[in-house]
C-alpha cells in the first residue's frame, strides 16, 4: 500500500467532487438585483411541422431558469400570488386542467409553458402578457415544470401550507401518468 | 289503485294543490291544442299534465309528478325505451323538459339545445340550437361548466350560457328569439341556474362566488329580453333595492345599508352572494324566494361581520324586484355554505295550525322550516352530522358556529363537517304529497381547511383557502333521506358510498327515483326506501331525473347521464387525483371517481313495458 | 425621527428605560467592586518573581470569608434585580382602557398595517406607518404568513415576534407626540434590513383627522395623465400585488396603495417619499433593494409618467 | 522531563474486565446517554405537537393499528431471556455457550427487523401527511436504526468469535454487546407508548 | 504502596526506546491517516480550529467594513447573509467548540497521567469528521452555496418554502457532522478522566481543568443531541417533506427554536466552561498557589453545568411564551451570575494571596476578567425578560456574547496557547510579541465591541446588511470597524509569533514556568507514550509537591500498547487494558460517513447506499484484532 498512490486517488476523488458540486452551482445561484433586457422566446406549441419534423425552438435562458432552484421558488410563491393556484390547485387542477400529470395540451417544454402563460390559451387560461415581467414567466413555467417532476432537483420538498400533493422534489416526469387514487382516510 | 284515497289528503287545508293546479292551468291554456292530446289521455289526473316544464316541475319546486303508472309493484320490470347522445363530456346537472309532445335538453358548455320529438319512435333530433358561448368562460366556472337546466315559457325555451347571457329560442324552429348579455367574464362572471318565469319576467342570476364578483338577481321581459329590474345581493339599500317594504323578522337584517357596512371598506364590492341555485314562486303572496351565496372570498378574516346579503334568502316581488323579507343562515359564513339550495313551497301543520312554509333543506346541515310570509324560522334541525355549528338560536334566528373549527389564518383546521359543498349542495330535494315526506340527496363528507390571503384580480379565483375533503363519519360519502318535515325527522335513509349529486324525483305511484355518480340510477320505494329497481347508465348521474306521460299515454322516467359538476370534475376534467386540494378540496373526497366512471352525456328515458 | 430605547416616548417604553437604569447603576456598582479588587491584587504583590518557591499548603479561611460576603452581596443584588424585572413584565401586561385594536402582519419585507378598531366599517388598512393617538393604549395584533419577524418601536415598547401560525399581542401607550422609526428585529431574509416602520404619535384630533382620510377610497384621477396612469396601474403588473380602494386593484400582495402619495417614507422605510423617489423605486426597485419581491415592470416613458402621477395623486 | 521515583507495580493487575469495570463499556454508556438524549427529545417532540393539536391523532387520521406492534413488543421483550443467559455464560468466559447464544441472537435479531417491517404500513399516516405522522415515524425510525444497527454489530461479532480464537476481552465484548441489547429493548418500551398508546387516550 | 529504588537511568532509556517503539507511528503519509495519538489528533485539531478562526476572522472584517458607513453597497445582501451565517457557524461549530476539544484532547491525558485517550480510534475519527463537517461549509461557501439562514436557522426561513437549493441542507449537515465529532470526543474525555486518572488522583485531587473538561464533556453529552435532532428534523422536512416545523399542518415553528436553544445555551457553556479551566491553571500557576476555594470552584463549574440546561427560553422571550414561564427563566438565568461570580472571586484572591508574575498568560487573564465580567452583567440585563425586549437581537446583544465568547473564552484560549504552546511545540512564543498581540487584540476588542452596547440601545437591529443614516449610528459604527482591524492586526502578530517560533529549534524545558500539572512532568513535546511509567499522584499540585523527583508505578507492558484502569472516585488502579494501535479504519469510516452526509443532502437514497461503505468501514474498525493478552478492539 503506497502512499503516493492513495493520495492520488484522493486528489482524483476530490476533483470528481469539486466537478460535481461545481455542476451543482449553477442551479444554487440567486440571482437578485436588476436584471438586463429580455425578449420574449419563439414559441411553438406543436412538434408536429409540414415537410417533416425539425426540433422545437430552444431559448438560451430556459435552462437556468428551469434548472435554478432559487428561480424555481420565485415561481412557486408567484403561483400563489398571482393566483394560479385558484384554478390549477396544488398542481391537481380544478378550474384550469392538472399539471402534475403528462396531459399537456400546448406543450411541455418550458418555452411552450412560458408561451401558454404569456399568450393566454382559447379555453379558459388567460394571458399574462402585461400583467407579469419576462422573468416572472419565466419563474412561473420553470415551476410548472417542477410540479410535473421535470426538474425535481431543484425542487422545494413542500410549502408551509396544507399538505397536498407528496413531495416534489422527490417526483420524476415518470410518475407523471401514475393516477394513484388517494388513499381512504377513514 | 290507492292513488284516489291518498290524492285527496293533501287538499285538505294543505294549499299544495291548487297551486299546482293554477300552474298547470296556466301552461296547459297556453299550449291550446297540446294540451288536448294531454288531457285526453286516460291515465291523467285532471290536474297532472303530464310535462315538466321548468326544472323544478312547478312553481313551489316540489319535483313531484303525480302519474302513477310506475308503482313499487312494477317499478321492477322498467327498461330504457330510448337514449340520445349529448356529444358532450362535461358534468350534466340539468333536467330535461317536456312539453307536450317535445322533450327539450340542454347541455353543459358549449350549452347546446336539442328538441326530441316524442312522437316518433326513438325520439329524433327535431331541431338544435347552439349558442356559442366564449371558450375562456370555460376558465372562470368554478366547478365544472355545468346549466342546471331551461326554462320554457309562452312558446319560448329560455336558458343561460356559460359566459352569462340568456338566451330564448322558439321552441318549434330552434331559432333564436333574443339573448341578453348580463354577465362579464373578465369580472369571473358565468351563469350556471337555470333561469323562472314568472308572470313574463326571467329571473336569471350570476354565478361566480369564488371569483370575487357581487352577486345579483335580474329579471328579463321574456318577450324581449330587456332588464326589468336587477337587484345586487351586497352593497347600499338602493342596489339591493331594499325600500320601505323590507320587513326581515330578525333584528340582526334591520339597519340601512347594511349589505356595505357589515363589510370592511369596499369588500362588499367584491363580495360574493351570488345566486346560482333555485327560485321558487309563491302566486299568492306574490313572492318570489331564492338564495344567495357564499361570501367572497372564503378566508373570513378578510370580510369581518356579517357580510349581508350573502348565504340567506330574500323574498323578493317579482314585478319590481323589491325586498320583502331576508334571512341569513350562515352569517360570516366562514365554510363555504352558500345558501342558494330550493325552497319547498308547503302549507304544514305547525304547532296545531297550518302554516305557509318555505322547507328548506341548507348546505349548513339543518332543514330549516320557514314562515313564507314573515321569514321567522320555525324550525332548524341538523338532517347529517354537523360540527361546525352548534345548532341555530331560534329567538335569534342565528346560527351559532363552533369556535373550534373556524378557519386560522395559515393553520389547518381539520375535520369541520359538513365539508363546503354542505351537507346538501345544489342537487334538488322532491317533496310527495302523498307521503309528505321530502326526499333528500346529501353528501356526508368533513374537510380540513387552511385559509391564506386571497388576492383580488379580476377574472381569477378569490378564495383564500385550501381544503381537502374526506368522508365523513360511517365512510360513506352519500345520503339519500326520506325527511318528515312535520315531525322534524328522518323517516329512513340510504347510504351511498359516493356522495349523491343527482336531484330526487318523486311521483303519484310512491316511487322515488334518483341518480349514483357511478352510474346508477335507482328507484327506491317512497315510504320505505327500499331498493326497487336499479339500472347502470353510462357514466356518472349527477342530473335531474324527470317523469312525463308521453304521447302514447305512458309514464315516462327522464334522466341525463354525464358525470361532472363540483363532484365530478376529477373525472370530466381529468384532474390528477394525487392532489387532494384540487378543485377546492373535492378531489380528497372523491380521487376513487376515476376509477368508477368516465366522462359522457347520454340521456336515458325509461318505462314500464307496453301493456300486452 | 428617532429609532432608541433610550428616549422613550410611551408608558412601556419608559418603564424598561427604568429597569435599564436600574440594571446598569447595580451592574456598574459590581463592576467597580470586581475591578478594586483585582487592581489591589495586581498592585498588592506586583513586584514578585520566580525566585520564591511556590506555596503549596494553603489554607484560606479569611477570603473563604469574604467569597462567603460576596456571594450573598450576588444574591441580594439579583434578588433585587428579578423583582424589579418581574414587577417590569407585570406592568406591561397591564391593559389600557379603550384600547385602539390595530392588526401588524409582517411580510417579507414590508408592515401590512389593519385599524381594526370599531365597526368593521371603519376598518382601515396600510402600509408601513402607523399613526397613534397620544395617550390612549394601542393593543397590537401580531402575525405573520411567511416567516418570522419582529416588531419593534425602541422609542414605544420592546418588540415581540410575529411568527407564523401564532398571534401575539403587545400595548402601547403612548405619551410623547412626535416621530419615530421601527424595524424588524428579527432576520427574515435579503432585506431585512429595509423593512421599518414610520410611526407617528398625534393628538387624538389629529388622529381621526388622518383616519378618515384614509377610509376614505381613492380619489378620482383629476386630469388625463393621471387617468391613463390608472389605467396604466390597472393594466400592468402593479395590479397583480397591489389594492388601491375604489378601483378594481385588489391584490394583497404587496402594500396598499390606496393612500401612498399621504406617507413619508416608500419600500418599507428604504426611501423618504417624494414623487421622484417614487419614479425612481417604480423604475429599478431592485437596485434599491436587492431582492425585493416587486419587480422591475417594463413601461414606456409616458406610462411611467402617468403612473407616477397617479400615484402621487394618491393622497 | 524530570526524575522519578518508582513507587509501586501496577503489572500485577488483571489484564481485563467486564461491565463497568471495562473502559469500553464506559463508551457504550457514553452512546447510550447520548442516544438515551435523542430518544428523551425525540419524544418531548412528540408531547409537545401533541399538546398543540386539538386532536391526536389528528382527524381524519386513525391511531396506529395494534396487532404488529404487540407481537413485535412480546418479541422483543422475550429475547432479554436469551440475551441475559447469553450474558452470563460471556461473563463465564463459556466459549460454546457464548458462540450458541450469539447466533441465537442474530436469527432472534433478524426475525424482529421482520416483523418491524410490518408496523410501518399500520402506522396508518405517512410521514409527509401532517406533524403527528412525520413524527411519529421519526419515532418508529429512530428505534429501527438501533435495532439494525446492533443487529448487524452482533452479526460481525458472531461471525468473528467463529472464525478466531476468543480471549477474554472478546467475552467483554460480547458481555457489553448484551448491555446494548437491554438498552434497545428497554427503550422501545416508552415509544411504543408514545407511539401506539398516546393517541389512543384521550 | 512501598517505596521502591529507582530504576537505574538506562533501564529507563531502554524501556522509553521500547515504548517508542510500541507507541510510535509508522513515517509517511500513512502514518499521518492512521495515528491514533491523541496529541498528534490533537495538534490537528488546533491547526485546523486556528485556519478556521482565521477565515471566519476575515469574514466578520468584512462585514465590518460593509458596516462601516450606512448605505454600504459593498456587499449585496445576499453575499453578507452568507458571511454572518457562514460567520457565526464557523465561529461556534467550527472553531470555539473544537478548538475547547483540541486542548483537552492534547492535555487531558497528559493532566491525568494517562498513555492516551480512553478512544484513540474515536478521536481519529471524531477529526475526520470534524474536518469533513468543515470543508462542507466552507468549499459551499466559496462555490456560493453557502447558508444564509443564520447560524440559528430558525424555521420557516430555514424550510423547505423560504430556503430554496441546498444552502439551509449544508447548514444542517455541516451541524451533524461537528456534532458527531463533538460527541465522541466527549465520550472520550469522559471516560478518560473517569477511568484513566493516574493512581492517587482523587476527584478531590483533579486539576480545575480537568473538572471543567468534565463538566463540558457531560454538557456535551446532554446538549448536542438536541441540536442533531433539531438539524435532522429541518433536513427531513426540507428533503422528505415531513411536517415538523410546518405550522399549518401541525407542526410548530417555535418548537425549533425550543430544541435549538436546548442546545445553543449549553453551548455557550461549552465553550467558556474549559475557558474557565485555562485561567484556573494559568492563575495557579503564575500566582505560585493553589486556586483559593479550589472546593468552590468545581461547586461552581457543576452547577454552571446543570442551571446552563435551564434557560434555554432566555432566547425566546419576544416570541411572546408565557409571562410566568419567563420568570422564571429570568430568575435562573440569573442564577448563573452566582457560581460566575464565585470563581471571579477566587481567581482574583489566588492573585490577592499569592506572588503573581505578568508573564503573557497572565496579561490575557486580566485581560479576561476585566472583559468577561462587563459580559456576565450585560447577561444578566438580557437574562431580564421585559429588559430583554429592548435589547433581544440588537446589537447590545452582539457585544454582550462577543464580550462573553472572545472576553470569557477567545482571551483565555490566547493566554492558553501561549502558556501551553511550549509543550505542545517545544518552543516558547515571544513574550515581546506576545504582549504586542495582547494589547492590539484587548483594546481593539475594547473599541470594537462597547460601542455596540450604544449601538443596540439606540435601536440597531442586528443581522442587517445596511442601516440608514441620521440615527446616529454612525460613528459607533465607524469605531467598531476601526476596531476590528486592530484586532486583525494584533491576529497577524499572533500568527508572526507562531511563524517565527515555529523556526526556532525545539529547545523548550519540560517545565518552562514551574508549573505544578503533570503535563508539564513530561518533555516538551511530549514522546508518544507520554510518560514512562505512570505517575502516583497524592496532592493537587503533585509538581510543587516534590520538588526533586516523581512517584511513578511500574509494570505495564512496553512492547504492546497497554493502559491502567483506574476507579472513578478514589483512581485506585483496577486492571490493565490494551490500547487500539493505529488504523487506517478511522479515516475510511470518516471517509463513508461523510459520503452519507453530503449525499443525503442531495437524496435520500444515500442513506441506503451510503450505509454499506459505511458498515464496511465499520466492520473493519471494530473488527477485534488480538494484541496484547486481552486483544483489544474499541
Amino acid at each position: 500500500m503506497s502512499s503516493p498512490c492513495r493520495v492520488r486517488a484522493e486528489r482524483l476523488l476530490a476533483l470528481l467532487l469539486a466537478a460535481a458540486v461545481l455542476a451543482g452551482c449553477e442551479r444554487e445561484k440567486r440571482h437578485i438585483g436588476p436584471s438586463g433586457p429580455e425578449a420574449a422566446p419563439v414559441i411553438q406549441t406543436t412538434p408536429f411541422v409540414p415537410g417533416g419534423a425539425q426540433p422545437l425552438p430552444k431559448d438560451p435562458r430556459a435552462e437556468f431558469y428551469e434548472n435554478n432552484a432559487f428561480e424555481v421558488a420565485q415561481g412557486a410563491r408567484l403561483f400563489r400570488w398571482y393566483n394560479c393556484s385558484g384554478c390549477h390547485s396544488n398542481g391537481g387542477g380544478g378550474m384550469g386542467p392538472a399539471l402534475i400529470d403528462d396531459q399537456w395540451i400546448y406543450g411541455s417544454e418550458i418555452e411552450q409553458i412560458y408561451g401558454t402563460i404569456q399568450q393566454g390559451r382559447p379555453n379558459g387560461m388567460p394571458s399574462f402578457r402585461d400583467k407579469a415581467t419576462e422573468e416572472q414567466i419565466w419563474q412561473l413555467a420553470a415551476y410548472v415544470r417542477s410540479l410535473a417532476g421535470k426538474n425535481s432537483q431543484v425542487a422545494s420538498s413542500r410549502s408551509d401550507a396544507m399538505a397536498g400533493i407528496p413531495p416534489r422534489n422527490q417526483a420524476s416526469p415518470a410518475d407523471a401518468g401514475k393516477e394513484t387514487p388517494p388513499k381512504r382516510l377513514r | 289503485m290507492p292513488h284516489g284515497r291518498v290524492f285527496h289528503r293533501p287538499q285538505k287545508g294543505d294549499g299544495v294543490q291548487p297551486r299546482v293546479r293554477t300552474t298547470a292551468r296556466s301552461i296547459a291554456g297556453l299550449l291550446g291544442a297540446l294540451a288536448l292530446v294531454i288531457a285526453s289521455s286516460a291515465t291523467a289526473r285532471a290536474d297532472e299534465d303530464g310535462q315538466w316544464t321548468m326544472p323544478a316541475k312547478n312553481y313551489a319546486s316540489t319535483r313531484y309528478s303525480a302519474l302513477n303508472q310506475i308503482t313499487p309493484a312494477n317499478v321492477a320490470s322498467l327498461r330504457p325505451e330510448f337514449t340520445f347522445s349529448t356529444g358532450t363530456t362535461k358534468g350534466i346537472e340539468a333536467a330535461p323538459l317536456v312539453v307536450g309532445a317535445t322533450m327539450y335538453v340542454v347541455t353543459p358548455y358549449p350549452n347546446y339545445l336539442f328538441a326530441l320529438d316524442l312522437t316518433k319512435p326513438g325520439a329524433p333530433l327535431k331541431w338544435r340550437y347552439a349558442p356559442r358561448p366564449v371558450p375562456a368562460s370555460q376558465g372562470v366556472a368554478c366547478c365544472d361548466v355545468v346549466n342546471r337546466g331551461a326554462v320554457f315559457w309562452r312558446g319560448k325555451v329560455i336558458f343561460n350560457t356559460l359566459d352569462g347571457q340568456t338566451v330564448a329560442v322558439n321552441a318549434d324552429t330552434g331559432k333564436e328569439v333574443w339573448r341578453t348579455r348580463l354577465g362579464d367574464i373578465n369580472k369571473g362572471e358565468t351563469i350556471t341556474m337555470a333561469p323562472l318565469v314568472v308572470k313574463g319576467k326571467v329571473l336569471v342570476g350570476n354565478s361566480g362566488g369564488e371569483m370575487g364578483v357581487r352577486g345579483w338577481i335580474t329579471a328579463l321581459n321574456a318577450d324581449t329580453g330587456a332588464v326589468a329590474w336587477k337587484a345586487f345581493n351586497t352593497g347600499p339599500d338602493r342596489d339591493v333595492l331594499i325600500g320601505p317594504d323590507f320587513k326581515p323578522f330578525y333584528a340582526s337584517d334591520r339597519g340601512q345599508d347594511l349589505g356595505a357596512r357589515t363589510w370592511p371598506g369596499e369588500a362588499w364590492k367584491i363580495g360574493g352572494g351570488t345566486v346560482w341555485g333555485w327560485i321558487s314562486y309563491d302566486p299568492e303572496l306574490d313572492l318570489i324566494y331564492y338564495g344567495t351565496g357564499n361570501p367572497g372570498p372564503w378566508n373570513p378574516d378578510q370580510r369581518p361581520g356579517d357580510n349581508k346579503w350573502t348565504a340567506g334568502i330574500f323574498a323578493r316581488d317579482p314585478d319590481t324586484g323589491k325586498a320583502r323579507w331576508f334571512y341569513q343562515f350562515t352569517p360570516h359564513d366562514q365554510h363555504d355554505y352558500d345558501a342558494i339550495n330550493e325552497n319547498v313551497l308547503l302549507d304544514l301543520p305547525i304547532g296545531g295550525k297550518a302554516r305557509k312554509v318555505i322547507v328548506r333543506p341548507e348546505r349548513n346541515g339543518y332543514l330549516y322550516v320557514i314562515d313564507r310570509a314573515s321569514g321567522e324560522v320555525l324550525s332548524a334541525d341538523p338532517f347529517v352530522h354537523v360540527n361546525s355549528s352548534e345548532g341555530v338560536d331560534l329567538k335569534t334566528g342565528r346560527l351559532i358556529p363552533t369556535k373550534a373549527k373556524e378557519p386560522k389564518l395559515g393553520k389547518v383546521v381539520r375535520d369541520i363537517c359538513p365539508s363546503a359543498n354542505g351537507a346538501k349542495d345544489w342537487m334538488p330535494s322532491a317533496w310527495s304529497p302523498r307521503t309528505r315526506l321530502l326526499y333528500l340527496p346529501a353528501t356526508n363528507m368533513c374537510m380540513d381547511v387552511q385559509t391564506a390571503e386571497a388576492n383580488y384580480i379580476a377574472g381569477t379565483p378569490y378564495v383564500g383557502a385550501e381544503v381537502r375533503m374526506y368522508a365523513g363519519p360511517g365512510g360513506h360519502r352519500g345520503l339519500f333521506m326520506a325527511w318528515d318535515p312535520a315531525r322534524r325527522k328522518k323517516v329512513w335513509e340510504v347510504q351511498e358510498d359516493l356522495p349523491v349529486w343527482s336531484g330526487a324525483l318523486t311521483t303519484g305511484g310512491d316511487v322515488v327515483f334518483y341518480g349514483t355518480m357511478d352510474g346508477w340510477f335507482k328507484a327506491l320505494d317512497a315510504r320505505t326506501g327500499k331498493l326497487l329497481w336499479s339500472f347502470k347508465t353510462s357514466s356518472g348521474i349527477i342530473s335531474q331525473p324527470v317523469s312525463y306521460r308521453g304521447p302514447d299515454g305512458r309514464q315516462y322516467v327522464a334522466v341525463l347521464s354525464g358525470v361532472g359538476g363540483w363532484a365530478g370534475v376529477v373525472v370530466s376534467a381529468d384532474l390528477d387525483p394525487r392532489d387532494p386540494t384540487a378543485a377546492l378540496g373535492f378531489v380528497g373526497a372523491t380521487g376513487d371517481l376515476k376509477q368508477k366512471t368516465t366522462p359522457g352525456g347520454t340521456l336515458y328515458v325509461f318505462a314500464l313495458p307496453r301493456a300486452r | 425621527m428617532s429609532q432608541s430605547a433610550l428616549h422613550p416616548a410611551a408608558d412601556q417604553a419608559t418603564r424598561l428605560l427604568g429597569l435599564w437604569d436600574l440594571m446598569l447603576w447595580v451592574c456598574a456598582g459590581m463592576y467597580v467592586l470586581v475591578i478594586a479588587f483585582l487592581a489591589w491584587a495586581i498592585w498588592r504583590r506586583r513586584r514578585a518573581a520566580y525566585l520564591i518557591e511556590p506555596e503549596v499548603m494553603v489554607s484560606d479561611p479569611g477570603l473563604e470569608r469574604a467569597l462567603g460576603g460576596w456571594a450573598v452581596l450576588i444574591v441580594v443584588g439579583l434578588i433585587v434585580l428579578t423583582t424589579a424585572s418581574f414587577l417590569t413584565d407585570r406592568a406591561l401586561a397591564t391593559p389600557g382602557e379603550r384600547p385602539l385594536k390595530i392588526k401588524v402582519t409582517g411580510q417579507q419585507w414590508w408592515w401590512r398595517v389593519e385599524y381594526q378598531d370599531g365597526p368593521v366599517e371603519r376598518w382601515v388598512e396600510t402600509a408601513n406607518e402607523i399613526r397613534l393617538p397620544l395617550g390612549r393604549p394601542a393593543e397590537i395584533e401580531l402575525a405573520s404568513d411567511d416567516v418570522i419577524h419582529s416588531f419593534w418601536i425602541p422609542n414605544l415598547a420592546g418588540k415581540t415576534d410575529l411568527i407564523p401560525g401564532r398571534t401575539n399581542r403587545m400595548a402601547i401607550t403612548p405619551r410623547r407626540a412626535g416621530r419615530f422609526r421601527g424595524q424588524c428585529a428579527e432576520f427574515c431574509g435579503f432585506q431585512h434590513a429595509h423593512m421599518a416602520l414610520d410611526v407617528t404619535v398625534e393628538p387624538e384630533a389629529a388622529f381621526e383627522a388622518w383616519r378618515a382620510r384614509q377610509l376614505a377610497p381613492a380619489a378620482a384621477p383629476a386630469d388625463p395623465q393621471r387617468a391613463y396612469g390608472q389605467q396604466v396601474f390597472q393594466a400592468k403588473a402593479c395590479a397583480m400585488c397591489h389594492a388601491i380602494a375604489g378601483t378594481q386593484a385588489g391584490s394583497r400582495n404587496g402594500p396598499d396603495l390606496t393612500h401612498v402619495a399621504s406617507r413619508r417614507t416608500l419600500a418599507a422605510g428604504a426611501l423618504p417619499y417624494s414623487k421622484g423617489a417614487l419614479a425612481g423605486w417604480i423604475a429599478n426597485p431592485q437596485a434599491l433593494k436587492p431582492g425585493t419581491n416587486m419587480p422591475a415592470v417594463r413601461l414606456s416613458a409616458d406610462e411611467q409618467a402617468a403612473l407616477v402621477a397617479y400615484l402621487d395623486g394618491l393622497k | 522531563m524530570i526524575r522519578t521515583r518508582v513507587v509501586g507495580d501496577l503489572s500485577t493487575l488483571p489484564d481485563h474486565a467486564f461491565g463497568l469495570r471495562s473502559i469500553l463499556f464506559w463508551g457504550v454508556i457514553g452512546f447510550m446517554l447520548v442516544e438515551g438524549t435523542v430518544f428523551v427529545l425525540a419524544g418531548g417532540v412528540y408531547l409537545y405537537l401533541r399538546g398543540l393539536s386539538p386532536t391526536w391523532p389528528p382527524e381524519p387520521v386513525l391511531p396506529p393499528s395494534l396487532i404488529y406492534s404487540a407481537i413485535f413488543t412480546l418479541a422483543l421483550f422475550a429475547t432479554e431471556l436469551p440475551n441475559r443467559w447469553l450474558n452470563r455464560r460471556a461473563r463465564a468466559l463459556d466459549l460454546r455457550a457464548t458462540r450458541a447464544g450469539l447466533v441465537l441472537m442474530t436469527v432472534l435479531g433478524l426475525a424482529l427487523l421482520l416483523l418491524r417491517a410490518f408496523e410501518f404500513p399500520h402506522l396508518n399516516v405517512r410521514w409527509d401527511q401532517n406533524a403527528y405522522g412525520s413524527v411519529v415515524w421519526m419515532l418508529m425510525i429512530l428505534h429501527t436504526t438501533h435495532l439494525i444497527t446492533d443487529w448487524a454489530d452482533t452479526a460481525v461479532f458472531t461471525v468473528w468469535t467463529f472464525t478466531h480464537d476468543v480471549g477474554p476481552d472478546q467475552f467483554s465484548d460480547a458481555s457489553d454487546n448484551c448491555a446494548y441489547w437491554t438498552f434497545v429493548v428497554w427503550t422501545w418500551l416508552p415509544i411504543y407508548a408514545l407511539v401506539y398508546w398516546a393517541p389512543r387516550l384521550t | 504502596m512501598s517505596a521502591v529504588p529507582m530504576p537505574p537511568a538506562d533501564a529507563e532509556a531502554r524501556a522509553a526506546a521500547k515504548l517508542a517503539e510500541t507507541w510510535g507511528d509508522r513515517p509517511g503519509v500513512w502514518g499521518w491517516l492512521t495515528t491514533v495519538d491523541h496529541k498528534r489528533i490533537a495538534r490537528r485539531y488546533l491547526v485546523t480550529t486556528f485556519v478556521f478562526f482565521g477565515l471566519a476572522g476575515i469574514l466578520a472584517l468584512l462585514m465590518r467594513l460593509q458596516l462601516a458607513r450606512p448605505e454600504g453597497r459593498l456587499l449585496s445582501p445576499d453575499r453578507y447573509n452568507e458571511l454572518f451565517t457562514v460567520h457565526g457557524s464557523t465561529m461556534m461549530f467550527i472553531f470555539a467548540v473544537p478548538v475547547m476539544e483540541a486542548v483537552a484532547l492534547y492535555l487531558v491525558p497528559l493532566m491525568v497521567g494517562a498513555r492516551n485517550i480512553a478512544f484513540p480510534r474515536l478521536n481519529a475519527y471524531s477529526y475526520y469528521m470534524y474536518l469533513g463537517g468543515a470543508l462542507t461549509l466552507w468549499v459551499a461557501f466559496f462555490l456560493n452555496i453557502g447558508p444564509d439562514i443564520g447560524w440559528f436557522g430558525y424555521t420557516p426561513l430555514s424550510g423547505p418554502e423560504y430556503s430554496p437549493g441546498k444552502r439551509a441542507d449544508i447548514w444542517a449537515q455541516m451541524i451533524t457532522f461537528t456534532e458527531v465529532a463533538a460527541l465522541a470526543v466527549s465520550v472520550s474525555i469522559v471516560t478518560t478522566i473517569l477511568r484513566m486518572r493516574a493512581p492517587g488522583m482523587t476527584l478531590a485531587r483533579m486539576p480545575l481543568f480537568v473538572w471543567a473538561m468534565l463538566v463540558t464533556a457531560f454538557m456535551t453529552i446532554f446538549a448536542l443531541p438536541s441540536v442533531m435532532l433539531v438539524t435532522s428534523m429541518l433536513i427531513s422536512d426540507r428533503l422528505m417533506g415531513t411536517h415538523f416545523f410546518n405550522y399549518a399542518e401541525g407542526g410548530d415553528v417555535v418548537l425549533f427554536q425550543h430544541l435549538f436553544w436546548f442546545f445553543g445555551h449549553p453551548e455557550v457553556y461549552i465553550i467558556f466552561i474549559p475557558a474557565l479551566g485555562f485561567v484556573s491553571a494559568i492563575t495557579e500557576t503564575f500566582a505560585r498557589r493553589p486556586v483559593v476555594g479550589h472546593t468552590f470552584m468545581v461547586l461552581a463549574l457543576v452547577a454552571i453545568g446543570f442551571l446552563a440546561f435551564g434557560l434555554w427560553v432566555h432566547h425566546m422571550f419576544a416570541t411572546g411564551l408565557p409571562k410566568l414561564g419567563n420568570s422564571f427563566y429570568t430568575s435562573a438565568s440569573m442564577a448563573i451570575a452566582l457560581p460566575s461570580g464565585v470563581q471571579i472571586f477566587c481567581w482574583i484572591a489566588t492573585i490577592w494571596a499569592g506572588r503573581p508574575i505578568f508573564k503573557t498568560p497572565m496579561l490575557w487573564v486580566i485581560g479576561f476578567i476585566v472583559t468577561f465580567v462587563i459580559g456576565g452583567l450585560t447577561g444578566v440585563m438580557v437574562a431580564s425578560a421585559p429588559l430583554d425586549l429592548q435589547l433581544h437581537d440588537t446589537y447590545f446583544v452582539v457585544a454582550h456574547f462577543h464580550y462573553v465568547l472572545i472576553g470569557g473564552a477567545v482571551f483565555p484560549l490566547f493566554g492558553a496557547f501561549q502558556y501551553w504552546f511550549p509543550k505542545f511545540t517545544g518552543r516558547v512564543l515571544s513574550e515581546t510579541l506576545g504582549r504586542w498581540q495582547f494589547w492590539l487584540i484587548f483594546l481593539g476588542f475594547q473599541l470594537t465591541f462597547f460601542p455596540m452596547h450604544l449601538l443596540g440601545l439606540n435601536g440597531m437591529p442586528r443581522r442587517v446588511y445596511t442601516y440608514p443614516a441620521g440615527l446616529g449610528w454612525e460613528p459607533y459604527n465607524l469605531a467598531a470597524t476601526i476596531g476590528a482591524f486592530t484586532i486583525a492586526a494584533g491576529a497577524v502578530i499572533f500568527v508572526v509569533n507562531v511563524v517565527l517560533a515555529l523556526r526556532r529549534p525545539a529547545d523548550a524545558p519540560a517545565n518552562p514556568w514551574d508549573a505544578p500539572g503533570l503535563e508539564w512532568a513530561v518533555a516538551s513535546p511530549p514522546p508518544a507514550y507520554n510518560f514512562v511509567d505512570t505517575p502516583a499522584v497524592s496532592s493537587r499540585t503533585p509538581l510543587w509537591e516534590d520538588r526533586t523527583s516523581l512517584p511513578v508505578m511500574g509494570g505495564l507492558a512496553t512492547d504492546y500498547r497497554e493502559i491502567v484502569v483506574t476507579s472513578p472516585v478514589e483512581a485506585e488502579p483496577g486492571n490493565r487494558q490494551d490500547s487500539p494501535d493505529p488504523t487506517i479504519w478511522p479515516f475510511l469510516a470518516a471517509l463513508a460517513t461523510t459520503v452519507l452526509f453530503i449525499g443525503s443532502i442531495f437524496s435520500e437514497w444515500a442513506l441506503v447506499w451510503g450505509a454499506i461503505p459505511l458498515a464496511i468501514a465499520l466492520t473493519g474498525w471494530f473488527w477485534p484484532k488480538r494484541t496484547g493478552p486481552g486483544g483489544a478492539p474499541e
